[in-house]
Order: C-alpha cells, then structure tokens, then sequence
C-alpha cells in the first residue's frame, strides 16, 4: 500500500561535498518496502520547486520504523533537502515502483555509478540471504565518489573504478577488468547510475548472453502512475518507469 | 451542515470538487490515498479510439509554479478501456466522465458512440484542446467554425452530458464559448493547458521531445480564472474552472468567478490527497460564512 | 572577451540587455543602483498624448511567481515627457526607447510625430498590447486588421526604428507577427502581460479595481518563451524577447529561443540590480561555453 | 542615496503572539534614514511570495550600523519573516520614501494602532530633540497590543485604549477623552494604522484645524517610483505612495 507520511529527520549526514544521507523516522510503511522500490519526497521552502522529487531507498529499519536515502546533491531540490536540520518534517509518499528479481543461490553483479548505487545496500542484504555469491562493482570520478564500501563487504567482493585512478581500478566501470576476466560467470547482473553506464553494461550483458536488470531515474512527476510522464520505450510499448519500473530488464528496453 | 451539491445539466454532483483529466489516472490510482467516491465526479484520462503511444521521452518539464507536459494523450485505446478498465471502476460511488479526443470530427463521433454504450459513464468532457497532439485536439479548440462541427456532431448522437473542454489558447475565449453552448453543449470546461515551451540553456536543446508541451499549475491560475469568469458572464450553461486549484481557496475563487464545479489536475501530483481537504475546506469557508448552499457562491463576485 | 552587441535594425546595442516598458520608469530611478547607461537600451514608461490618471487604487496583486498590475498607463503626457522628463534622460550613454500609446490610430500618430523630433530617441515601441486600458491598448494587438493599420499609420510618419509590441492574448502570435512585419514594422517585442484576474475568497471582491489586470514575471515565461520562438520562425525581422525573464539562464534561453535581445520585467522590481547581474551572466556563459558574439546565441535552439 | 545591502539578522525577539521585532546589521545606510521611511525586505524561501514587504523602520543606530523593524505577522510574508534565525542574511533597499515633518517647539500628539506605531519612535525621538511637546496616543484590541510604551514615555506623556479595556481607556483609539478634553490643542498630529482609524483621526483634525500627517500603506510592488502600483488620490492627482509618501498632509488626501 502507498502511504502519504509526514516523517521526521533523525539525521542528515554529508558524505563528501556533494552527497547526503537523509535518515527519516515516523514510518509505517517499512514493511512493505522491496529493494528498488522509491519514494517521492516533498522539498518545502524553495521558490522554484514545485514537484517532488524521487529518491531509491538506501535503507530502513522495520523496529526503528526509519527509512534512508542516498542524494547526491546535482540541482535546486537535492540542495535543500540537504539543509534539511534533525527534528524537521518530511512529507513522503512510499513505497512506490516494482523491485529486483531475487533468485536463490546464483552468483550476481552489481554495478552501481554515482547515487545509482543507492538501491544496492537493500538489494545486496536480500541477495545475500538467499545464497547468492554477490561481487560489486562501483564506479567513480574519485575516490571521494566511492562509498558504502564497508558496507557492500558484508554482501560480497567489492571491485571499484576511479577516473583519475585514485582508488580501484583507473578508468570507466565498464572497463573493469572484472569484465575482461575469465572468472565472468554471472547469472544476473544489476545496474543503476548514469544512462550512459547502464547502456554500456547492458551491452555487456546481452553480449554474454547474462540477465540484467537496470533501475532507471526517468524524470517524474507524480511517481504512482497518472502523469504518463516518466515513461520508457520497451519491446511492450511506453512502460511507466514509476508503476511497471523503475526496474527493467534490459531485455525489454530499446538500448 | 452545508450543503455542497451542485448541478451540471442532468448531473447530480455531491459537491462540487472533481479530478481533472490526465491527472488522476481512471481513479484507482488513488484508493491508496482516499475512496474516490467521495469525489464530485472523476474525469479520467483523455481516450481515443485507438491505443496511441504518446510522444517520446521527455514529456515533463518543471517551471515557476507549474509544469509542462508534452503526454499526447497516451492511452491504450477505447477497447482496452472498455475490457480492462471500466469494468474496474464503474461501481466507483461517484461518477465517472469520460475526456473524448479525436484527430477527426467522425473519431470524436465514433468514440462518442462507443462511450453512450456505457451505463455507468453519465458525461463526456469533449476535449477539443489538448495541445499535445499533432492531428485534431486543439486545432478544434482554437477557431469556432471548428468547435462547433465538432460539438454539433457529437450533439447529434449522444443525448446525456455533454460537457466540452476549451482551449485557452484563443483571442476571445467568451466567443468559443457562446459558439459551442450554440452547437448544443450541456456545460464548458475551462481551460486546458497554455502552450508552453523550455529550453535547457546548457545543451541549447528544448526539455520536451515536442518542443512545445501544455503548461499547467499555479502559474496559469489567474489566467484561468479570468477566462471562466468572461465565459460565465457569456453562457447560459453551467461551468466546471479549473487551471492550478491547490487549495480550497483557489478552489472558492474559481466558484466566486462562476465554476459550478471545479476541477484539480496538477495539484493532485503533488498532494493525492488535496481533493479531499479542498471539499473540506470548502465547508468549513462556508459555515464560517454562514454560507448554506455552496451553489450560492456560484458566480457570488461582488464586482 | 566576448563580444556583447546585436543589432534591431539601425539600432547598435552594446549587449541585448534592456529593461521593459513600465518596470524601469524613466531609468534614473535605478541610478542608485547602477549605471543605466550599462544597457543595451531602455524601454521607458508608457506614454500618451494627454496626462493620464491611469486606473484606481488597487492596482497590483501578488499570484503564484507573477504578478497581476492594473496601472492603466498613467503618465502626465508628452508634453511633459518633453519639458521635464526628457532633458535628465536624453545624455544616458545608452538608447531611450518610447513606448507609444494611444485609443485611436490618429493618437498613436500623432504621439509618434511628436517623439519622432527628439534626437536622443532613435526608436519607438509601439504599445497595441496594454490589457489595462478601456479603449485601444490590446483592442488594437489582438485583430490583424488594426495591428496592420495602427502600424502602417504610425509607419508613414516614423523613419527611425519602429519597433511593435504584441500582445499574447491571442490565439496565433506569429500571424500577429507577420501582419505587422507586412505593415512596416522594423522589429518585434513579446510579450506584453497576459490578461489574469485575482478574487479576495473572503470579501468575495476583485483584488485590482479594474478586475482583471496584466500578469507578469516567471509565472509567464513558458508561454512568452513559445511564442518568441514561434514569432522568430515566422519572420525575418528581429525580435525582442520579454516575458518573466528574472536571470541569466532566462535571457540566454530567450536568445537561444530566437530573441536578438530581451527586456527585463518585473524582475526589477525584486532586484533592481538584475540586469546588470544578467549582462555579465550571459558574458560568463559565452565565455564558459567558446561563444564569441552573442549574435551566435540568437535562434542557437537545436531542434 | 537608496541602497540595496544584505544584512545580517542580529536579533528576532516575538513581542506577543503575533508580532516581533527584527533587527538588522551591517548597514551603511543609516546615515540617510528619516522617521518616516520605509526599507523593501525581500522574503526568501518561500514558494508563494514573489515580491518584497514594505517594512517603515522602528529604529536605527548608527554607530552599530543596526536598523530594526516592528512586524506584524499577518500573512504568508510576515511569517516567514519571522522564522529568521540569527546570523542569517536579509536583502533590503533602503531608505526609501519621505518623512514626517518635525517642527520646533509645538505641542504634537501622535496616534498609532496596530503595526502603525513603528514609525513613531523614531519621530518621538526627534521631536523631542527639537523642543516639541510630545503625547502619544496608541490603541489596540487588549493589553498585549500596546507595545513600546516604556519606549515612548522617554519623549512624552503616554495614553492608551483598548477595545476590551484591559489598558488605558475602553473603546476605539478615537474615543479616547484626549480627544474630548479641553487640552486638546495641539499644533500637529501624526497618525498610523488602520485606514479606518486613520480617517477618524483625520477628520477630528479637519474639524479642529489642526495640522495633520498621516503615513499609508498602499500595496507596493517595487517601492522606488517605478510600477505605479502604490497610487494615492490626492487633490493634486494620483501619487506615488513610495516615493511621494508614505507620509501625507491629510489636506492633500481626498479622504
Ligand atoms: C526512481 C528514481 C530514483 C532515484 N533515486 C535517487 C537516489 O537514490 N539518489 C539521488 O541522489 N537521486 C536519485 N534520483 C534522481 C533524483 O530524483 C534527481 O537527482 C532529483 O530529482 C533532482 O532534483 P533537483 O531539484 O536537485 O534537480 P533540478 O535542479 O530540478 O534539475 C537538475 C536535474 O535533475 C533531474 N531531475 C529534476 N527533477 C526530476 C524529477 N522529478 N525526477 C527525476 N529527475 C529529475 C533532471 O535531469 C534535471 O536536469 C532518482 C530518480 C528516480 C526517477
Ligand atoms: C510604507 C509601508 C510601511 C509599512 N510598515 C509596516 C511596519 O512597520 N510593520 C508592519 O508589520 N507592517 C508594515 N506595513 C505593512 C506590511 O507591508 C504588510 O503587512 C506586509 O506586506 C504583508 O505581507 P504578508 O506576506 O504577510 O501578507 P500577505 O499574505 O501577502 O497578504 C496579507 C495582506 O497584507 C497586505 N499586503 C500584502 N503585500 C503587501 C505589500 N507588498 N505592500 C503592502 N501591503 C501588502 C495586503 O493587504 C494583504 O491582504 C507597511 C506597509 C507599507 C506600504
Ligand atoms: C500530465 C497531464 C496530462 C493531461 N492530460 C489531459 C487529457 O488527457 N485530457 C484533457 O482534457 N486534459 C488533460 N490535461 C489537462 C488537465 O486536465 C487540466 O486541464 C490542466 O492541467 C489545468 O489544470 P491544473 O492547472 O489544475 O492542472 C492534462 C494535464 C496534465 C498536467
Ligand atoms: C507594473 C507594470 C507596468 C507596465 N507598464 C507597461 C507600459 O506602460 N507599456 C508596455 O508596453 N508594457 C508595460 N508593462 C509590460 C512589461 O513591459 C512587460 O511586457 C511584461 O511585464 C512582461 O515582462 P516581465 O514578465 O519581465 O515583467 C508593464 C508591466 C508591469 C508589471
Ligand atoms: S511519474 Fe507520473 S506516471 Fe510515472
Ligand atoms: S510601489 Fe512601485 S511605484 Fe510605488
């Protein structure tokens, strides 16, 4: 069931100069989130933004009733969400948009660029509880972009790329060497982050003839269906990213 | 206790606040938020008589106090509808209207027809104004030699509300107006979107993949509510305003200017729930102002 | 360095920054706040040929990022423009532009002829757009035929740069837009306010005394953003762009649109500073992307 | 000169429920302030207020370079104003209109109700320097809207009403027996408020032929001279509230 909560900010945490964790409590919605599942939140007090705007959950807590967001702060809205203080209200509608496919005891990739790996903390704790063999692999400008990494390690092998070499391998993600190996034996791999990432990945995928799922940020503008705003080409026609994605085969999509 | 009823033609509305259509899906959409029964009627999605894809990617666009859409009426088509849709919703407490669309008068008529079949669909909106569309919509909207083929033609084969949706893209909107009440419309809709446009200075490319798109929200609202006021001043038919209601004030405003009903489109994007507090807001204006009748304040302005 | 300046006909702009009929007053009341000779031009209140009251008292209402104005043009006429006015304002190192309006066409000519003997003003905007008055104004923007005429009347007796400004509230811009090319004129702005209307829900009385009013600001951008670009597509003179402009990024989009250059609104109301900011803003673009003359930017939308 | 400055909220004190007082520093202006004027606050971060709030000063100093103002919180403006935190940035232009008159040596009585008293301190004050005698006459609706009255009592001899005769006399500001009594012979007054008391005080003055400068405020769009927004009929046409006021001679006024 969508909810519409007025949630608390129990803390907001910058991770680097342009990225924030936003942690909310109040919920009661938590038990029916699913990894890739997001939420629509409110951003009060800013002249110029009227819509809301969507956000993948990074985490939440069923006892705690908390939910957690990963946002990079790239525009007006991120901005002020980010100046948000302990203690204020947020008004949110959740949970929203389908979720990862689960499978049991598979070994699977998980490659996230930029705030794109925000969905893969759920994803890699539910992977991880079904036997999967998980590796991850995310991607950055600078060592300052790659994070949650202690946090992956609970879930899996953790590989990363840097554009400037600082940390993990120099390059884009998908020139990871992980791609080259012999050793790439996936039974399904997950993306989410730029367009431009996710099609190469994709690309690899299909080459390899491996499942993949890519979790997309079309622009929305009510994220539960009525708008027809957010829509992507597929094999089935225009799909609503917000009620038939954000998670799509790449199958389905015309890349 | 106020009394919130109000009248379209043969309507029986139990107050006057409705859902615009292309901004509250077939309704469904929101039974997680409230029962949309409670509603004054529901306007669904514009449909044709074919499934029609849309426009491409991107169809959205954010501005002051608004937005632009660019949708182009995607819809699966009036089959779909009557097979996998309307057998959902028609039990819904409340009723249900359906937006008409065509690129050519005997589409509009054909789907009139298709439609009249429908026991529990008592209206239609006849949406000569949508600006999305390349072939028919607003063109119908925007010359009344055009409107009135359209409305008389309808008018012919269907007998229960017909209610027909203007386009606030014209000169004289008062002359549109009188020009379809003529051609037999039960009621007038107003407005639709303004043709809009936006450009992302950075990549020198627009933000829709049409170009142009329908602008809608707060921004439009004191243009809107001019245009219901001179078509209320106009007709002898009954109005249903809308154009960036956000709240009940808004909401009083479009009735004080001659809505009978009003209805809310972008705003329930932003607060599913705003129908709702808007009938309540409503009442709670009336019985602080001693008003018994929400019909009193139809065109109540004191000018 | 970049190069800044464009060119409306005979008239060199040092940059396409310029401030909008009734928003800048005379220009010296920005004096305290920067140097009006900075502009590419100045776009000074409207005037008429007998002293004007303008409308009563109220006059403005905030909406939703706009505002509505019902000021109904109120000026002490042009022969106090010229005893007064003129002598502090004609040495300003940048163009002074009239803004002509009349009721009739005779008074429209006539305020040309007078104008047309002021040395330090190289241009006039001819006004058939303003909402806010009962006679001519809009009643002349909003039909082809007395666009035309207004326009090759004042054209006959008028050899500097004639400059017409439309109104938006009609359903074809561009045809307005061609029709007054065809008459003469040397260049087009776009757009004046779109007629609104604001309603106190409370005392349930209009909030201008004129009912409806103008509207103006952000609130407006989208849909004076489309018809620039609809009015540069149709003809061959070039245009200047206006509508809700409140910074850079909005000038450049309404250069990219196919402005040659842009008048800044009400902006200056909330930050007389702003066209100044705006000038170096746009010089900070070209310089960040390679553009070396702003004329490059002008109808620059990749479509 | 007017100026356009951003100054630095110093302090944010709520007199009652719904009125404060905000002070501002940093200001270079204050040289050039005049009881009487009026600064235009720009109102940031909220999404439903465009234009500046015309604000007349409650006072000034100059050595601290500081300028305060008593706001009533009656709308979305007013509010948001008065959620400022100290150390934070206010943009203002300012001083902007004319001023009252200051005589020498005359008997004066200035009457304020409501937000109308604002301006009166800064009056007092320089009649007082001026030789004048002083009585100021404030009225309200009950004991918690007669503000500033310590204040005024440095320049003068104080009265008060209020409606529910918590303070002073009861009833409307107009009915106070200063008005009936046979002292009541002044040279000037002064008046600020609600049109409505305003014109009662007016008409008094007519009646007795006193000398008598109201200061109005008309809805403002720029407040410098520009919009012709803020008009005032006067027996010499309409003029400009903002440049030519907000201080009237009520001879002037077709009231
Ligand atoms: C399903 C989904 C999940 C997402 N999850 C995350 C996440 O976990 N963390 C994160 O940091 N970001 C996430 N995003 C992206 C996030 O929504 C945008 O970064 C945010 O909306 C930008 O808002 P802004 O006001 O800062 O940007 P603006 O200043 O408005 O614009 C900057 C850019 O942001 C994008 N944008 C603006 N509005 C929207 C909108 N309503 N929907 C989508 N994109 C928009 C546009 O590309 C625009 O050019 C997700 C998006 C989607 C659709
Ligand atoms: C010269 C002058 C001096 C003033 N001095 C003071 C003062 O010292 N202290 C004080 O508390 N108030 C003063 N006011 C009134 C103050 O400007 C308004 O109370 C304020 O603008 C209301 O803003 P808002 O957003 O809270 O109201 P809104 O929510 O916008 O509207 C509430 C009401 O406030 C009035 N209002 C709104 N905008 C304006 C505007 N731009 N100009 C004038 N009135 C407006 C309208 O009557 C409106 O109905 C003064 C006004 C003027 C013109
Ligand atoms: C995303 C979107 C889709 C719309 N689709 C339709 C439609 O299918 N048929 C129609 O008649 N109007 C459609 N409209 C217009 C609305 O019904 C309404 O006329 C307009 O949005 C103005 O009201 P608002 O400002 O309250 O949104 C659509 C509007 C939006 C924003
Ligand atoms: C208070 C006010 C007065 C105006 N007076 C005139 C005028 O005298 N002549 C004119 O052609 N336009 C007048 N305009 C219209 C502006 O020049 C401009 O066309 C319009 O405001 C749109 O631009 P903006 O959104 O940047 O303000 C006026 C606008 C405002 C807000
Ligand atoms: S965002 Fe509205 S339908 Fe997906
Ligand atoms: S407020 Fe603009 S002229 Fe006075």
């Amino acid at each position: 069931m969508k909810r519409i909560e007025d949630l608390t900010v129990k803390n907001l945490r910058w991770l680097n100069t342009n990225s924030y964790v936003l942690e909310l409590s109040g919920s009661e919605a938590t038990r029916d989130i699913r990894p890739g599942n997001f939420a629509e939140i409110r951003i009060d007090n800013h002249p110029d933004v009227f819509l809301r705007r969507p956000f993948s959950y990074l985490d939440y807590n069923k006892d705690e009733k908390t939910v957690s967001f990963f946002v990079k702060a790239i525009g007006k809205g991120t901005h002020k969400l980010g100046t948000l203080k302990k203690g204020e209200t947020v008004n949110i509608i959740h949970p929203l948009g389908n979720s990862f496919s689960i499978p049991e005891n598979k070994k699977v990739l998980i490659t996230g660029g930029g705030s794109g790996i925000a969905p893969f903390i759920m994803l890699g704790r539910e992977l991880k509880e079904k036997g999967n063999e998980i590796h991850i692999l995310t991607g950055g400008r600078t060592s300052e972009d790659i994070l949650f990494t202690d946090e992956f390690r609970k879930y899996g092998e953790v590989f990363c790329t840097t554009e400037d070499g600082s940390l993990g391998e120099k390059g884009l993600l998908t020139q990871h060497s992980i791609f080259s190996g012999k050793a790439f034996d996936y039974d399904l791999i997950y993306t989410c982050g730029p367009d431009g990432m996710m099609k190469a990945v994709a690309s690899i995928a299909k080459e390899r003839s491996i499942d993949c799922e890519a979790s997309l940020e079309n622009l929305m503008a009510c994220g539960f269906g009525v708008c027809l705003c957010c829509i992507q080409e597929t094999t089935e026609g225009n799909k609503c990213v917000c009620t038939e994605g954000p998670v799509f085969n790449i199958n389905e999509l015309k890349w | 206790m106020v009394d919130l009823s109000t009248k379209i033609h043969e309507l029986e509305l139990k107050n006057p606040v409705c859902t615009a259509s292309g901004t509250f899906g077939y309704g469904e959409e929101f039974a997680d938020f409230f029962d949309p029964g409670l509603l004054g009627s529901i306007f669904i999605k514009g449909l044709t008589l074919k499934n029609r894809a849309g426009n491409p990617y991107p169809r959205m666009s954010e501005t002051a106090s608004g937005m632009l859409n660019a949708v182009g009426l995607q819809n699966k088509g009036i089959d779909h509808f009557i097979e996998n849709i309307y057998p959902r919703i028609k039990e819904f407490d409340t009723h249900i209207i359906a937006n008409v669309n065509g690129s050519t008068v005997e589409e509009y008529v054909e789907l009139t027809e298709r439609i009249n079949e429908l026991d529990h669909i008592p209206a239609i909106e006849l949406n000569i104004s949508c600006p999305n569309v390349k072939e028919g919509g607003m063109a119908f909207g925007v010359s009344c030699p055009s409107a009135v083929a359209v409305t008389e033609a309808v008018r012919e084969v269907y007998d229960k509300t017909l209610i027909v949706k203007l386009s606030p893209n014209v000169t004289d909107i008062a002359e549109m107006a009188l020009a379809v009440e003529g051609a037999g419309a039960d009621s007038i809709s107003l407005v639709n979107t303004f043709l809009g446009m936006a450009i992302d200075a950075e990549t020198r490319k627009p933000l829709l993949s049409t170009i142009t798109g329908g602008l809608s929200g707060p921004s439009i609202k004191p243009i809107a509510l001019r245009m219901v006021w001179q078509v209320y001043k106009a007709v002898n038919i009954p109005v249903f305003g809308m154009g960036g209601i956000m709240n009940a004030t808004d909401a009083i405003e479009f009735l004080l200017a001659g809505s009978s009903a009003v209805q809310v489109g972008t705003a329930c994007f932003i607060d599913p729930q705003i129908p709702i507090k808007i009938i309540q807001g409503i009442e709670d204006y009336m019985e602080r102002h001693g008003v018994k009748e929400v019909r009193e304040l139809v065109g109540g302005l004191i000018d």
